[in-house]
C-alpha cells in the first residue's frame, strides 16, 4: 500500500523531471505533427558525450576499487539476460498468430540494455543522492551480449526445426565483436579505458560533465519523437507485441531487482547498485541491438520488434520502470 | 568517344551494403557509387537520414556499378539475389549508359 | 530474369515532395526513392545542403519512381505537372530500365 | 538630438557586442569568398536550444504571474501584425514595377517575426539590465500568424481580380497549424509547456543558459553569411524591395514603440517590454515565415521576398533597430 | 508529352566541381544536378561524407546534366576529359531519357 | 641525459593527458574496427570553435601589446616555411623509387602548419603554465602560405624540366587567397579580427573557452581514428614517406627551436613562445593544406602525402614533439 503511494508520488514527481518532461515532451512534439527535429549528427554525438561520461566517470572511480566486488552482480546480469530471452521465446512461442521468430527477436532486444534508459537512470539516481557501486555501468555488455547471442541462436535452431534442411551456424564470436564494435558501447568502453588508465579528469569536469543533463534532454526528445513515430509500425503487427512490451520491462526489472537484494544480503550491493542493474534488465536495446538482430534474424519481421522496443518498451521503461524501483528501494532498504 | 555499358543500380538497406560490395569487387566489378538515399516500397518510409532516428544502419543506399560487360552485371545481380536479398528489403535494376575511357569499367 | 519497366525522375523542392510522393501513391506507384541533391536550373544555385541556409524547405530532393507500366509513369507525371509545377521549379524525365523481380513494381 | 547622440553611442558601442560583430564578421566572411560554413545539422540544433532557452525561461518565470496582463500587448501584437501587412500591401501595389504577388509575399515575411532577432534582442537587454515581462516571448505567435495569413488571403483575392475566373479558398486554420509546427515555433511552445508544467530549472541552469549566448554569436554569423550571400539575388529584382527592407523595419518599430508606449501608460507595459515589442514587428520571419509564403503564395518570386529579407530586413532590424529602440526608451522613459 | 534527350553524368571530386560545372555552363547546359556520393574506383574508397575526415574537399560529387542536344553532352564531357580528368579521378558516362517541357533544356 | 630522463618523464605523463590519451583512443578504436563515428558537421563545428577561440584569445590579448616584438618571430617563421620545404624537396629528390611531385608535394604538407596541432600545444602549454606571447597563433599563416607556395612553385618547375614543353605559371596570389579563404584560416582570422575590434570577452568566456579543451578532446579522436584508417594508403606508397614523416616533425622543430632560442636572446623571445614556434614548424598541414596542394601539384598522388601526414606526421608531432620540446625548453631555460 504504501509502496504504491510511494511510487504515485515518486512518478508525480519525476514526470516533472527534465528527463521524463522532455521524453513527453518528444512524443507530444510528434503526436502534433511538428517539423522540430533533432539532426542526426546532433543525435549521434550526444550519444557518444552521454556513453564516453558515464565510461570516464566510472573508470576513474574505479580505479582503486575491489572489483573482485563486480564478480556476483555480473554474474547475475549475464543470468538476467539469458533468462529474460528464454522467457520471452517461451511466451511468444505459445501466443497465437506469432511469427516465432519476430517473437524471439522482440525477446532478444527485450534482454539486451539500453544506452539511453542507463543514463536517465543514472541521472535520476543522483537527483535522488542514491550511490551505487563505480563500476555497475561496466555490467553493460554482460547482460547486453548474451541475450542478443541467446535469441539469435534461439531463432536459428527453430527455423532449422521449421525448414528442416541445412544446419546454420551462429557465430557467436561474431556476434561480440559486433556488439562491442557498435557505437554505443565502444564509446563506454573507450570511456571506461581512458578513466582507468588516463587521467581525463580536467575534460570530465569542463565538458563531459556539465553537458550531461543538457545532452540527455536533448535524447530524451529524441526518443519520445521516435516513440510517437514508429507506433504506427506497432499498429501492423499483433496486438501481442505492445502487451509484452509494456509488461516485460516491469517483470524483467522485478525479477533483477530480487536477484539484486540477494546480492545485497549476499555480498552487500548497495541499494543504488539494485535500482541500476534492475532498471538495466528492464530497459530494451535501442541503438545496438536492432542492427544486431537484423543481421541475426534476418527473417524476423523488424516492426514487430523495432516497433515494440521503442515505441512501448522504451517509454515504459523509463517513466515507469525508474520511479518504480526507486520507489520499491526506497521502502525495500527503508532508505 | 562513348562506348555501349550497363548500370546495375543495387537499393539496399545499410548493414548489407558491406556484403553487396564484397559481392561486387568478388565478381570483377572495378568500382561502383553509393548515393544515401531515403525511399518507401513494400516497407515502411526511410527518412534521408537527416533526421536522428534512435536505430542506426536501417537507412538504405543505392549501389551503382558500372561495367562494360552486360554478364559481370548479371552475376552480381544474381549473388545480391541470393545471398542478400531472400531476407532484406531491396530493389534491383538495370540501365543503359554510354562511358568515357572503357579501359576504366 | 530481367524485365522491362520505366524510371521516372521527378526534381522538386522538398516542400512540395510530400504531395509529389502523395500523388505517385494515388498513382499506384509501388515506391519510390528520395535522394537529397543541389541543383542549378533556371533558378538560383542551391547547394547540397550541407552548408547552413537560414531558411529552411528550399533544398531540392529527387524523386525515382520504377514502375512496369509506362502508363502509370505518364499518369504520375501528368498530374505532377498540372497540380505541382506550375508554380514550382522542378524538372521531369523518363528513363528505361530493366529490373529484377516485377512482381514488386 | 539628444536621442540621435544617444543612439549613436549606443549604436557605435553595440558594433562591438558579440551579438553584431559576429553579424558583421559572418558578412566579411561571405564577402571575401571564405570556405568557413556552419554545418547545417550545427544550425538547426543552435536554432532548437535558443528557442527552448527562451521558451523554458519565460515559462518558468510565468508561472506565478498575472496573465491578465498580457492581452492587451497581445491584442497590439495582432493589430501590429496585420498593420504592417496591409502598409505593406497597400504601398508595393502603388510602386511602378512591382508584380503584386511578391509585394504582399515580402510584406507577409515583414508583419512576421524573427527568432533569430528575438534572441539578439534578449541578450542585449540583458546587457543593459533592462527588464521586461516574462511572457513576452510569447507574443511572438500573436503577431507573426496574422500576419503570414493576412498576407497570403490579399495575395489569392488579387489574384483572381487579375485571373478572373475560379476562386481558391485560402485555408486559414492550416496555416495557423503549419506555423505553430515549424521548427522555430513548436521549439519555442514546448520551452514554454516545459517551463509552465514541468521543472526543467536544473537542466535550464545546466546546459540551456549558460550556452546561449555562445550559440547566439553562432547564429549572428550564419545570419551575416547568408545577407552577403543573397544579396546577387535581390540584385535582380526591382529595387524597391531593397528600400523596404531597410526602411520598413524602423517604421514598423517605431508604430510599435507608440503603441507600446500607450501601453505603458494605461497598464504599465514595461520599457523593456516597450523595446522588444517594437524589435518584434521590426523583425521579419526568416526560419518559418518563407516557406509558409512559398507554399500559400508560390505563384511569388521567392528571390524578392527572402532576399529583402535576409540581406536587407534581418541586419536592419538587428543592427540598427535594436540599439535605436534602447536609445528610444532610455530617453523617452529617462532611463 | 516527352521528348528525348541525353543525360550525361560526370563523376568527380568535390574540389574541381566548380570547374566542371564552370564548364557545363560554359557549354551551353542548362542546368545541372548535384548528387553527394561516396564509392570505390581504382583509387581508395570514399566514404558517403556523414564521417569526419580530417582531410576536406576529396569527397566525390556526381553531376547530372540533362540537354536534348547531343552534341552539347559531348562537347561538355570532351572538355571536362582534356581540362579536369588528366590528373584527377573521375568516370563519365552518357544516358537516354525522354524529358517534360523540352524548353527548359 | 638529464634530457632525455625529462623528455621521458614528460612524455609518460603526458600520455595520460586527454590530448594525447584521446588520440591514441581514436586510433585505438580504429584499430579495432569500432563502428564509433564523430559526425562531419560535428568535426566542423569543433574545428571552428577552436580555432575562433585561439583567435580570438590572441585578438584580445594584443590589443595592448607591443606588435613589433612579432616581427623577428614572422620573419623567422617564412624561413622555416621555406627552409622546411627546400629541404624536403632535397632530400626525397635524392632518395630512390620517389616520384619528385609526391616528395615535394609531401614536403610542401610538412613545411605548413597544422591547426589542430597548435590547438593541442596551447593546451598543454597551458597546463604547464608555460606562457606565450599572445600574437604567436597569429605567426600561422606566415610559415604556411610561404610552404604551399614554394612546394607548388617547386614542383612546377620540376615538371616543366621533365616535361619540356608548355610552361604554366604558378599563381602565387591565388594560392594565398585559397589558404586564407580556408575554413581553418579564416576561423582564425575572424577570430583575431573579433578579438582586436570588438569586445567577445563575454561569449568568450561563457561559451568559447569553457568548451575548447572538451571539443580538443574531440579532436584528438578524429585524428586518431584518421591516422589508423589510413595507415593503409601509406602501404601502398615508397616507405620513405613514413620515414620523413617520422624524423621530419623532430628535425623540423628543433631546427625552430634553434631560430628561436637565437630570438630569445636577441629580442627576449619567451621560452613558451619557443616551445609553440618549435611546434608550428613540426607540425603538418592537415585540414587545409591538403586541398591546396591537390590544386596545385594535381599530378602528385594524394595517397602519399596524405598519407604520411595524417598517419605518421600528425601523431609524431603532437605526441612526440610537443612534450620533446616542453622538456627540452625546460633544461634550457632552466625552469
Ligand atoms: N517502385 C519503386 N521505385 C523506386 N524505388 C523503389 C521502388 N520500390 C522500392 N524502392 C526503393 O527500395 C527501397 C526498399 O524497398 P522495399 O524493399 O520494397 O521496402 C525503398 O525504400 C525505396 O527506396
Ligand atoms: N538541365 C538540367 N540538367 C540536370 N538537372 C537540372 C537541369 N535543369 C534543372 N535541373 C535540376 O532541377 C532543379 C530545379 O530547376 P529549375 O526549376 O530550372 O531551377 C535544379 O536545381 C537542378 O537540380
Ligand atoms: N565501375 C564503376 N561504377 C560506378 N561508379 C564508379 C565506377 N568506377 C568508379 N566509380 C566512381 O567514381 C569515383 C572515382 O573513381 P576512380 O577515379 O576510379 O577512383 C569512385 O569513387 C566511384 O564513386
Ligand atoms: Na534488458
Ligand atoms: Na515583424
Ligand atoms: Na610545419
Amino acid at each position: 500500500m504504501e509502496l504504491i503511494f510511494d511510487f504515485l508520488r515518486q512518478f508525480a514527481s519525476q514526470l516533472q523531471s527534465p528527463t521524463l518532461s522532455f521524453l513527453i515532451g518528444g512524443a507530444l512534439l510528434a503526436a502534433f505533427g511538428s517539423k522540430l527535429t533533432i539532426p542526426s549528427p546532433i543525435y549521434q554525438f550526444v550519444v557518444f558525450v552521454l556513453l564516453m561520461k558515464i565510461g570516464m566517470k566510472g573508470g576513474v572511480e574505479i580505479r582503486g576499487a575491489e572489483l573482485s566486488e563486480m564478480l556476483l552482480p555480473a554474474a547475475i546480469s549475464v543470468v538476467l539476460g539469458l533468462l529474460i530471452v528464454f522467457l520471452g521465446h517461451f511466451i511468444f512461442s505459445r501466443l497465437p498468430g506469432i511469427n516465432s521468430a519476430d517473437g524471439t527477436a522482440t525477446a532478444g532486444l527485450f534482454g539486451a540494455v539500453s544506452a539511453s534508459t542507463l543514463a536517465a537512470a543514472i541521472v535520476m539516481l543522483e537527483e535522488q543522492s542514491m550511490n551505487f557501486e563505480a563500476w555497475m555501468p561496466a555490467l553493460y555488455p554482460f547482460m547486453d551480449i548474451p541475450a542478443l547471442i541467446l535469441a539469435i541462436v534461439l531463432a536459428s535452431i527453430q527455423r532449422e526445426k521449421n525448414k528442416g534442411g541445412e544446419r546454420k551456424k551462429v557465430h557467436a564470436w561474431a556476434i561480440v565483436k559486433e556488439s562491442l564494435r557498435s557505437s554505443a558501447l565502444s564509446a563506454m568502453i573507450l570511456g571506461l579505458f581512458l578513466g582507468l588508465f588516463a587521467r581525463p579528469e580536467t575534460v570530465l569536469a569542463s565538458f563531459y560533465e556539465p553537458l550531461f543533463r543538457g545532452l540527455l534532454s536533448v535524447l530524451m526528445l529524441v526518443l519520445g519523437m521516435e516513440a510517437w513515430t514508429r507506433i504506427k509500425e506497432l499498429k501492423d503487427v499483433a496486438h501481442w507485441f505492445a502487451v509484452y512490451a509494456f509488461f516485460g520491462p516491469i517483470v524483467h526489472g522485478l525479477i533483477a531487482f530480487g536477484l539484486g537484494y540477494l546480492a545485497h544480503l549476499w555480498v552487500g550491493f548497495s541499494p543504488g547498485g539494485v535500482v541500476l542493474l534492475s532498471v538495466i534488465a528492464a530497459s530494451n536495446s535501442d541503438i545496438s541491438g536492432p542492427p544486431t538482430i537484423r543481421a541475426g534474424i534476418p527473417w524476423a519481421n523488424p516492426s514487430s520488434y523495432i516497433g515494440a522496443s521503442t515505441s512501448v518498451g522504451t517509454p515504459v521503461a523509463i517513466a515507469i520502470c525508474i520511479p518504480l524501483f526507486v520507489a520499491l528501494a526506497q521502502v525495500v532498504f527503508d532508505l | 568517344m562513348f562506348y555501349p555499358a550497363k548500370k546495375l543500380v543495387i537499393i539496399t538497406e545499410y548493414f548489407i551494403s558491406e556484403k553487396v560490395c564484397a559481392i561486387i569487387e568478388s565478381c570483377n566489378g572495378k568500382g561502383y557509387t553509393l548515393v544515401p538515399i531515403g525511399g518507401k516500397g513494400m516497407h515502411h518510409l526511410h527518412s534521408t537520414s537527416k533526421k536522428a532516428t534512435v536505430i542506426e544502419g536501417f537507412d538504405n543506399l543505392k549501389i551503382e556499378v558500372v561495367t562494360v560487360d552486360r554478364a559481370v552485371a548479371e552475376v552480381i545481380a544474381e549473388k545480391v539475389l541470393s545471398e542478400c536479398f531472400e531476407d532484406f528489403a531491396g530493389v534491383m535494376y538495370l540501365e543503359d549508359v554510354e562511358i568515357c575511357r572503357p579501359e576504366r569499367f
